[in-house]
């Protein structure tokens, strides 16, 4: 059954040093509050896994937080590189990361395997590509029945996934709708979850009788922190703050300004900061 | 005639490639520009599918990333990323991928994982994201790419994605039955695979473009198809349609126009 | 692009004798109409494929249409035995039956699998169980990274798949609500596709952003059957007739009683006889 | 005392078992109305799964069959049957499953499939449906059934789903790390493996019936458990919890109550 507790109490119980961490939503509803309480919390260690580390993993890592990086595309979508990320790379600023590299099919397979609680995920992939060259861990499969090769990779089995999700109801359940991308594959191929919402209801109230829950039981951790998933984006609530992505390549270009960006938006603030990004609307109003 | 540019032309050529019957998987960037322009032009019905899950998208302005609001406001269903990569792309529902690289070869293989080698790049690129599998299981391959020595290269410093791999059957070798690259849509002109040696070779020029051009910008000997094409100028409509897309986009994200 | 037709012309295109058919619909949404059709056509010799064959199929295969069935589970579910495929596969009346056996969660892999464009399936399976004996479509696969043997079975990719399902749009998508069972799976996995529908709509309206849809380009005919799922049901429309169900085994029982049913209520009957059926009634009115 | 049928004593033996923080994949029939009456009495938070996709389901009424309406209409949510079977059972998010046969063994093995050989059957049986990955899967296994020679064999026709296998630590030897059947509830006694054999031993024995009447309805030389409990008999609430729950379902099935 999941608890909703603060998201300082959330994190000091169940992030540590060391820890595989997937921190996970595809452009929309990315759990940017609670990537910022990790960061307060000095984590250290950390092997960051998400397929399209963005700002929140040029802020993990720019402070130091990561050991290592899995993922499959990393950049400033539509905007350029991630410089906390090429410093650490290239430079071992603040720290050295390491890297291990898949295409979006294989993590997107292997959170799936995760979720399915198989040991590898199967799928068609990397052909005539050289990732397999340089990354041990996608290796071949032959179906025993056409002889055909497959890819495989070893499922993810994050230690702790965080997301952040539209609504949570009393009991704990959580509501996800639009982009959903891995998040739930995400929180159940982990071994302990947090998911920050928008807002805790009474009840879902008249839904989709398919719609993308995950049940309390699934759930470690819930934590209300409107806005928290600024500048990403919530359907339902907020629109995504392109101007805050594109206004993020200068900030983090420079070590100075980073850090400077870090200690007065991050390390001096709360997950109380995010509500005045935060604005619930009626889905179809824009 | 009217003036525009050498992108307006490249993303207008690319459009023009797509049929309306084409499901096309998008990504962001000048494919996004084009697959939305060739749907408020000629192509009202093609399907338009980004990798973040949203399927028959039909956004007013363009995305800033992959699985911005619009995407989903405008999708007539959005499934899960998993699902996406499974019963979409592998199950080989796509009939047009489009991709594009920081390099690109003469088989059109494409490069945007590292510039030098692998574990002490000279540049760290973003990655491959979903160019390993678009490039094998879509119908066909479009790619768009600004043209230059640079990016045109003899040899790539990583295959992040198959095109026709060393030429000839390589891809049949390889086991893939889809067709891969079979258009490049560059600033300067469009390449086509030779149909013996599937060497991307220029079969049209785009007007006031010189062939002395094409081969300065070009890092391999680049061959020219027996009859070459003048890509046709742009057409007012196409070019209209174009800029208010990219005006409202800029309005959209909260930039000046 | 899918086709708006009528179900004798959708089942005169599509559904060939020989042909391996798969008619979906996990208690919910079975469509019964187009099996009544594929009877009325006469067709001849098919591999029958369903998780859970229960009265569609014993029809079908009670007036002789097929020559194998691939199935998880066979029975009337809460009442008794599928009379007409017993008599199949103990006398051979009308015709012998021959059986391709699986179990629930090999079947929905495999269907999974179809749609995903797979070889094979392969999933955690059969330990312990005796129908890899006797199955030689159950093989086993090492994981590449554990050692880990788990068992695969071949994808399935029928040539035809039957569903029927709540709406269709103009532009000929499907919306499929409630137990939603493998029908998508089924669909994606065919090489050609009939749903039938309660009613086709202008437009599907106010729905979730991630409702379970179809669309129109990955269907082949869609014929508008009011009723056409009973005596099974539809979710927001009408409710499973279990009373029906509860007859059935009287009925199936005995060769005449069961060939005096079909004459009567399927070969003299057209699709607008299910119409009789139908309901249309608010989502939570019950 | 009041009157109870062997049935009902059964149905409310498998009841008790259940814990209020179970999470519990029910079959239909018994299953499911031992599943309810846990509900509806001392375990009001426990999760109910059905195969056909249903997740957190709380029916008024029993299901005839395993994807009925009502079971869709009270769930939290219902996913796909892949779904189902992929991250749910097979995640291993299921701490107690629901079996039955039509014959068992002392290892509680269970046969749903034939009897007689396989290929030239003397009863074709419905088949394994969810249960030969849910007897691996789920943490640990219930079974109930209605006790007699016919049915508790010695040697089963064909193994549909494992229970302990040839006994002691034969899962483990398979690779399997869930505990298999812990519990095996009948019309006379309820069953519990011997930690060292894992044979199902009967450990309480329904109160009324005799140590005689267990050995006579069991087609192996059974065994009982040095201190045999007698089961307390059902109390008023749990029948008449479980009468009304029979009784609701006839009327809303259209049967005679």
């Amino acid at each position: 059954m999941s608890r909703v507790m603060s998201l300082e109490e959330a994190v000091e119980a169940n992030v540590r040093d060391g820890d595989t961490v997937a921190m996970e939503g595809f452009t929309h509803l990315i759990p940017h509050a609670a990537g910022h309480e990790v960061i307060r919390q000095r984590r250290k260690r950390l092997t960051l896994v998400r397929m399209t580390p963005d700002l929140i993993y040029d802020q993990l890592v720019g402070m130091g937080c990561a050991a290592k990086m899995v993922f499959s595309w990393t950049g400033n979508p539509g905007v350029g590189s991630l410089h906390r990320v090429r410093d650490a790379v290239e430079n071992g600023w603040p720290r050295p990361l390491a890297l291990e590299e898949h295409s979006h099919a294989a993590m997107a397979n292997a959170y799936e395997a995760g979720a399915a609680g198989l040991p590898c995920a199967v799928f068609r992939g990397y052909i005539g590509a050289d990732l397999p060259k340089v990354n041990p861990n996608i290796k071949t499969i032959s179906c025993p029945f056409t002889g055909q090769s497959l890819s495989a990779v070893p499922a993810l089995r994050p230690d702790i996934a965080i997301i952040h999700a539209q609504r949570a109801d009393r009991s704990g359940n959580v509501l996800i709708e639009g982009i959903i991308g891995v998040q739930k594959e995400a929180v159940l191929a982990a071994k302990r979850s947090i998911v920050t919402v928008e807002e805790i209801v009474d009840d879902f109230g008249q839904r989709s009788p398919n719609a993308c829950i995950l049940p309390s039981w699934t759930v470690t951790a819930i934590a209300e922190v409107p806005g928290g998933a600024f500048p990403s984006y919530a359907f339902g609530y907020y629109k995504r703050d392109n101007a805050f992505y594109t206004a993020w390549d200068a900030i983090a270009r420079d070590r100075d300004s980073f850090a400077a960006w870090m200690k007065a938006n991050v390390l001096e603030k709360g997950p109380e900061a995010f509500a005045a990004h935060s604005r619930k609307r009626a889905m179809a109003a824009e | 005639m009217t003036d525009y540019t050498p992108t307006e032309m490249m993303t207008i050529a690319a459009a023009r490639a797509l049929r309306n019957g084409d499901v096309c998987f998008v990504g962001i960037g000048m494919p996004s520009a084009a697959a939305n322009l060739a749907r408020l032009t000629h192509a009202p019905d093609i399907v338009l599918i980004y990798e973040s899950g949203t399927l028959g998208t039909k956004p007013s302005v363009l995305p800033l990333s992959i699985g911005d609001g619009e995407l989903c406001e405008t999708a007539l269903t959005t499934v899960s990323v998993p699902e996406m990569f499974r019963y979409w792309l592998q199950g080989g529902r796509i009939t047009v991928g489009f991709l594009g690289g920081a390099q690109i070869d003469r088989f059109a293989n494409l490069n945007t994982t590292v510039v030098g080698p692998y574990d002490k790049p000279k540049v760290r690129l973003p990655g491959g994201g979903g160019a390993p599998e678009i490039a094998t299981a879509c119908g066909e391959i479009f790619i768009i790419m600004a043209q230059s020595k640079r990016s045109f290269v003899d040899k790539l410093d990583f295959v992040t994605s198959l095109g026709h791999g060393e030429g000839g059957d390589h891809r049949e070798r390889l086991g893939v039955k889809t067709k891969g690259p079979t258009r490049l849509m560059t600033d300067l002109c469009i390449f086509e695979p030779d149909p013996q040696s599937n060497e991307m070779i220029v079969t049209s020029i785009h007007s006031g473009v010189t062939r002395a051009q094409v081969t300065e910008a070009t890092g391999w000997p680049v061959c020219f198809a027996h009859t070459v094409a003048e890509t046709p100028a742009p057409t007012a409509q196409e070019l209209e349609v174009l800029r208010e897309l990219h005006a409202r986009t800029a309005r959209a994200h909260g930039n000046a126009a």
